[in-house]
């Protein structure tokens, strides 16, 4: 079976890996890269869970064609820290108990994340729409909301 | 916004307490923050095979011929299971506690029951090849008319759904077609009620839709034993399940889970264990079977419908005084858990309230849809939507204020239930009254001033003189055999024939089970001696 | 049979791989294909890709609009010119899917999906095509007619006439689930005003049919009359006529038809 | 206008633990030298947090500081039986195994600091914090570690131990149903405001009210996971959720998130709770469980807004625009109710 090589930026370090043809960019980073903090939850765009920032926009890994990163940076929630340190909407989920069975929040985070990055003090209603392509079946999204709007007020300066 | 009112029955508590009650930070949040908490498909293994399988076309077919010869040579495939290949294949879920007859197997023969039911499994190097070699399986069906209606699958003529339950109805106590409920006289209660409203409601199936698709991961370990990362809700029930049906000790299994993506009800099943260990025992390498979403969604199981019938006879002073349920459970094509949720449905009767006139009568019946399962709150959330909705026409009807209603109508401590136990601990009434309070909602002041733990008991704690039923219910035919029916795994006694019945012969004694599965009990709905 | 990744940096040569092999899709924002490889679409061995600079190209200064057939949803929202599609690209999709999804892929997408088109069925935009045999331009209802048949052909770009001005264009989804969910129905409308009077209308409708169709009888009733209530109110009663609406998980046929003229009404007179 | 508001209320108990009983757990808890403890189980983690609630049962029975104790589950391989996370019983049946595993535990603890402190085990107390000391005289007191090193190197006790917890198996009466289904119960009652548009059938939820009775909340950021979730999932069931559509007919099953309707972050409505407490006798400090019964008020309170709103009673859910409108049109418009 013939496999393309591909390299890109894997959280701010270069990685050189093979993949197979029509592979996505989910099972690189989970089967190849071994970063297991994108999930799968549906594999048809629908669920947010696989979200990473490509070139710092947020898209679904798992209807990315992998080879199309070629060159490209890609960060994943383990690259969100600093160092040991949380980043503030880490922080942020955690004191606004904002995760229960914790499947959806490495896709929320990257969300909440990609709209921090632009916009750092967002409205709820934009809030709301930064997180709308991402399912959680536990909280009812309160404590979601409620920890993005957080993040921004309170989060940065506490960083 | 949560408010705790720890006014309300301070008298019956300690609160001088140092870690409970507290607001503590789970002991979870910090993995589930960084992405770290292990969930089954998160470990990667060498060499991992993966694991799909085949599912009817049909909703109700006999299975004339499958052809899986193109499918074994198709490129990457490594293993094609058929049911022939399972040890045991044929399964109830509680069997484990002795209740109900293995109907299921694992990979259907002979016959389909439902659109989706599994028939070969393909065990191959990647996905893109265990796809390919899927649309190279060949089955011939015969279709059979199919019956999606609970009420239409118990009329005579239906098409028989599960032969091991030939009336399309679960057998409870080894004889009846419904769980009972009997509590007084609801008939007569109901001839001489002021007012009486007989109502419809039906409950849709509901998908669980955790984020994370059931799913399993099984390997050859050390020492001749499988390692099996697994989104079981319930772990010991799956170690049991597996040994069951690939007739093995339990002790071969080392089960990892407990870090699971949501379940609500739907990771109870073992769906995916049995033949993701079946693959790795037949190829000697790790193996993963995971539901894709679609497959969650169609044939994940679902909260089974429920169609429920209430008639209620209710005073002019706002009393019910009798209440007569028909409720039927959509168990689809298999028993798994929806037999037992008819049995606590029949004890949740008639809801949180006084009533001394109850009759009960729910059925577990079969249709050819996907099977249904456990959903958070099992048995009961249907039943409150249709008493709810109820409580609220009765309250329209006799003109009473719905939360003074229900105020009026609730259980207290020392009030006999229809399950002929007495209520204790209640708190329905402090309940309405603080939510009225939040919503701020008027209720009158001797409606304010009731209480749980006043004025229950007395006559309240009767046991309302409940008529013997003349009709006797059919007994159940002997059980009919297929030729992938083993002997059914169950030990049990015949229980003794219930003193209005007509002695009817006993069911055949059983054989004792082969596999290694642990017993909880030993005896259910059979009077111990 | 793993999947082979063609990628060319001419449109006529993806043009031509496509053409030349029925097991061949063209990889646009991976909304569709990828979707269709992860579900186990083996009729998929090919995906096509081209790197063609003009496939991503914004033309918004002039009066006709050119968007790339690979221009993203995030794209249009981040173009002060394309104001008045703002509202259809903000309704595809949560922030990721517009940041994949594509103009040119939408075209595609079947219903509960392809809100975008509607949009672009209202504009009467015409729909730039790269086939085996060369390019031509085709009007989007016409594609959309002969959708099934385009497969094997690479869409370049569409295009369209500017409103007139942001009154002129209107557009909703109506969807159970906010702020991002699947349509029940989607409505747009092109009103361009000369004096008083609407010349041209061109009402469009996603999801009462099994692709985006145009309500012409409401057209009828809006042509060369004022937005008044009268006109707006026989728009409306006439917006179910030549409809064919199915049922599906989002609502059944029956619901599309009683409630398409609720909402023509509403989005007529400016009603939340 | 087209669009009115109505309140409709809900009030329900629901059985604690699998019904009928017969559904043992166990847990195991055993201490480190250094009087760190490990709470070994193999129960399940849902997101419910069952892995937190027993970590606090078992300091607060130990007595020592919540950061001292460490919750390991499920693997089968060194947790011990558990029936599974259902049923609303993990709470109830595991808390109680945890609170038995860690008396028998802190008995060992204490004879051993009693054995080190040379005096009687029944004169000492723990301070929550770390230390044991002499009732009414803090001063005589040694640390929760010292012990556990006097313990394994010194004494050769292990401070561990065992616990189970069973409610027997209950009988069914097969003619009259006579039974003892549970052996507590929770209890709720919520009041549900609802706007809806007579036009459309279109149903908005404007916000929540409710009084949820829990025995003890445990831990009452979990308690409000648990309560604001599940409303979120009544909701869902009460307007938006099916996998079959067109029940019974089997057709047109929804394949994705976008097809499965569930209320999304632009959907949510406020929702003020009260939690009361009135312990279970044999809860494990009195809880309960709320991580199922709190969805269910919800289903019928919507359905009865939605009656005192326009006048129309859908019996059927989900309770789709659809069966709003069309039971408007029936009844010939809305008929709003007398407003509460």
């Amino acid at each position: 079976m013939t496999k393309t090589p591909l390299q890109f930026q894997h959280n701010g370090r270069d990685v050189a890996i093979f993949v197979d043809g029509g592979t996505n960019l989910l099972v690189a980073l989970r089967e190849l890269i071994g970063d297991m903090t994108p999930k799968f939850g549906c594999g048809q765009g629908g669920c947010g869970t696989c979200s990473v920032l490509i070139d710092g926009e947020l898209h679904l890994s798992c209807l990315t064609l992998a080879e199309t990163v070629a060159g490209r940076s890609v960060e994943t929630l383990d690259g969100i820290k600093d160092g040991p340190n949380l980043h503030p909407l880490q922080r942020a989920f955690a004191d606004n108990f904002a995760a229960q069975c914790g499947y959806c929040t490495p896709g929320m985070l990257m969300a909440a994340k990609a709209l921090l990055d632009r916009n750092p003090q967002p409205s709820r209603a934009e809030v709301v729409e930064a997180i709308s392509g991402n399912i959680c079946r536990c909280t009812g999204y309160e404590p979601i909301i409620n920890a993005v709007l957080a993040a921004a007020s309170g989060g940065r300066a506490r960083a | 916004m949560l408010e705790l009112r720890k006014d309300l029955f301070a008298d019956e508590r300690d609160d001088n307490l140092k870690e409970i009650g507290k607001g503590t930070q789970r002991q979870d949040m910090l993995g589930h923050v960084t992405g770290t908490s292990p969930y089954f498909d998160d470990h990667k293994l060498q060499g991992m095979l993966h694991l799909k399988v085949v599912r009817s076309a049909h909703s109700h077919a006999r299975l004339r011929r499958i052809d899986t010869s193109e499918a074994e040579r198709s490129q990457g495939v490594r293993r094609v299971i058929r049911a022939s290949d399972v040890p045991h294949n044929l399964n109830t879920l509680l069997s484990l506690i002795n209740f109900g007859k293995d109907d299921e197997p694992s990979l259907a023969v002979d016959k389909v029951r439902y659109k989706g039911e599994p028939i070969v499994a393909i065990v191959a190097d990647s996905p893109r090849e265990a796809f390919e070699a899927i649309t190279k399986v060949k089955i011939d069906y015969e279709p059979l008319p199919a019956v999606f209606d609970v009420e239409d699958a118990l009329k005579p003529g239906a098409p028989v759904v599960n032969e091991v339950y030939p009336k399309n109805t679960f057998t409870y106590h080894e004889t009846y077609d419904r769980q009972q409920l009997r509590f007084g006289d609801a008939d007569r209660a109901l001839a001489s009620a002021d007012h009486v409203l007989e109502q419809r409601y039906q409950m849709s199936p509901i998908e669980h839709a955790p984020t994370e698709t059931n799913g399993s991961i099984a390997a050859p370990d050390t020492n001749g034993r499988y390692i099996v990362y697994t989104s079981t809700q319930a772990l010991f029930f799956s170690v049991d399940t597996c040994a069951k049906i690939l007739d093995v000790p339990s002790n071969t299994f080392h089960f990892i889970g407990g870090t699971v993506g949501g379940g609500f009800g739907g990771k109870v099943d073992t769906l995916t264990e049995p033949l993701c260990i079946l693959g790795a025992m037949l190829t000697g390498r790790p193996v993963r079977y995971v539901f894709g979403r679609e497959e969650e969604m169609q044939y994940g199981p679902p909260r089974g419908a429920e169609r429920i019938y209430i008639k209620d006879g209710v005073m002019r002073d706002g009393r019910v005084v009798a209440r007569k349920v028909r409720a039927y459970f959509d168990s689809g094509a298999y028993t798994r858990l929806s037999s037992y949720a008819a049995v606590k449905c029949a004890a949740h009767l008639p809801g949180p309230y006084t009533i001394p006139n109850v009759h009960g009568d729910v059925y577990c019946v079969f249709t050819n849809r996907t099977p249904a399962t456990a959903m958070r709150g099992f048995g009961v959330t249907a039943m409150d939507f249709a008493i709810e909705c109820q409580m609220d026409k009765l309250a329209h009807l006799v003109g009473m204020d719905p939360m003074e209603f229900r105020i009026l109508n609730a259980y207290r401590d020392g009030d006999m239930k229809a399950h002929r136990r007495e209520a204790k601990n209640t708190a329905l009434i402090e309940c309405v009254q603080v939510a009225a309070e939040k919503a701020k909602w008027p209720i009158r002041e001797e409606f304010k001033r009731m209480s749980s733990r006043k004025d229950g008991g007395g006559i309240r704690a009767a046991v309302t003189l409940t008529p013997r039923e003349t009709h006797a219910p059919a007994a159940a035919p002997i059980q009919q055999r297929t030729t992938y029916d083993r002997a059914p795994a169950a030990t049990r006694e015949p229980p003794p024939p219930p003193p209005s019945l007509p002695t009817s012969p006993p069911p055949p004694r059983p054989s004792a089970p082969s596999h290694g599965a642990t017993r909880f009990s030993s005896v259910f709905g059979t009077r111990r001696r | 049979m793993p999947v082979t990744v063609k990628t060319f940096t001419s449109t006529n040569e993806a043009a031509a791989a496509l053409s030349s092999d029925r097991s061949a899709r063209y990889l646009g924002g991976g909304t569709l294909v990828m979707r269709a490889l992860n579900e186990g679409d083996i009729s998929i061995s090919t995906v096509v890709r081209a790197s063609d600079q003009a496939m991503t190209r914004i033309d918004a200064s002039g009066a006709r609009v050119v968007l790339g057939a690979g221009v993203t949803f995030a794209r249009i929202l981040a173009e002060r010119d394309l104001g008045f599609l703002h509202a259809p690209a903000r309704s595809i999709g949560g922030p990721a899917v517009r940041n994949m999804g594509t103009v040119g892929g939408n075209l595609f997408a079947p219903v509960p999906y392809g809100d975008f088109t509607v949009a672009m069925l209202a504009l009467d935009a015409v729909v730039s095509v790269q086939g085996g045999l060369g390019g031509r331009e085709i009007g989007i209802e016409e594609f959309l007619q002969s959708r099934d048949r385009q497969a094997g052909t690479l869409v370049l770009a569409i295009s369209f006439a500017k409103p007139g001005s942001t009154e002129a264009f209107r557009y909703r989804k109506i969807a159970r689930i906010k702020p991002k969910g699947g349509a029940v129905i989607t409505l747009a409308a092109h009103l361009p005003v000369n004096g008083s009077r609407i010349v041209g209308a061109r009402v469009a409708l996603g999801s009462m049919a099994p692709t985006p169709i145009r309500a012409r009888a409401a057209e009828r009733a809006l042509e060369g009359r004022a937005l008044d209530a009268s006109t707006i109110n026989a728009a409306a009663a006439a917006a179910v006529e030549g409809t064919s609406p199915g049922d599906n998980a989002l609502a059944s046929a029956w619901y599309r038809r009683e409630i398409v003229g609720v909402h023509l009404r509403r989005l007529l007179s400016g009603q939340e | 206008m087209t669009r009115h508001r109505g309140r409709g209320i809900a009030s329900v108990n629901y059985p604690i633990g699998m019904n009928l009983g017969g559904d043992p757990s166990q847990a195991l808890v055993h201490s480190n030298p250094s009087g760190k403890f490990t709470v070994a189980l193999s129960s399940i983690d849902l997101g419910q947090g069952m892995k937190s609630v027993t970590r606090q049962i078992c300091a607060e029975t130990l007595g020592v500081p919540v950061e001292d104790v460490y919750v390991d589950t499920a693997d089968s391989d060194t947790g011990p039986h558990c029936m599974g996370s259902f049923a609303s019983r993990g709470t109830h049946r595991v808390g109680n195994a945890v609170i038995a595993a860690a008396r028998e535990a802190r008995g060992v603890m204490m004879e051993a600091a009693a054995e080190e402190l040379e005096v009687n085990a029944a004169d000492l107390e723990t301070d929550g914090r770390g230390n044991i000391h002499v009732k009414g005289a803090p001063h005589r007191s040694i640390s929760t570690k010292d012990v556990a090193i006097a313990a394994q190197f010194k004494q050769g006790k292990t401070i561990s131990g065992r616990g189970i917890f069973l409610v027997p198996l209950s009988d069914v009466d097969p003619e009259t149903g006579e039974m003892s289904p549970a052996t507590c119960y929770a209890h709720a009652c919520l009041v549900a405001e609802v706007e809806v548009d007579d036009e459309t059938g279109e149903v908005d939820m404007v916000r929540m009210d409710s009084a949820y009775e829990l025995g003890r909340a445990l831990n009452p950021r979990l308690v409000e996971q648990q309560l604001v979730g599940g409303a979120w999932m009544g909701v869902s069931h009460a307007l938006y959720e099916t996998p079959e559509p067109y029940y019974p007919e089997p057709v047109h099953g929804p394949r994705d998130f976008v097809e499965y309707l569930m209320p999304g972050p632009g959907d949510i409505c406020p929702h003020d709770i009260a939690v009361l407490e009135r312990p279970a006798p044999d809860g494990p400090f009195g809880a309960k469980g709320p991580g199922e019964m709190c969805a269910n008020p919800v289903l019928p309170a919507v359905a009865n807004a939605i009656f005192n709103a326009v006048g129309v009673r859908i019996d059927d859910l989900p309770i789709t625009p659809e069966k709003v409108l069309r039971a408007i049109r029936a009844q010939g418009g809305a008929r709003p109710q007398p407003r509460r």
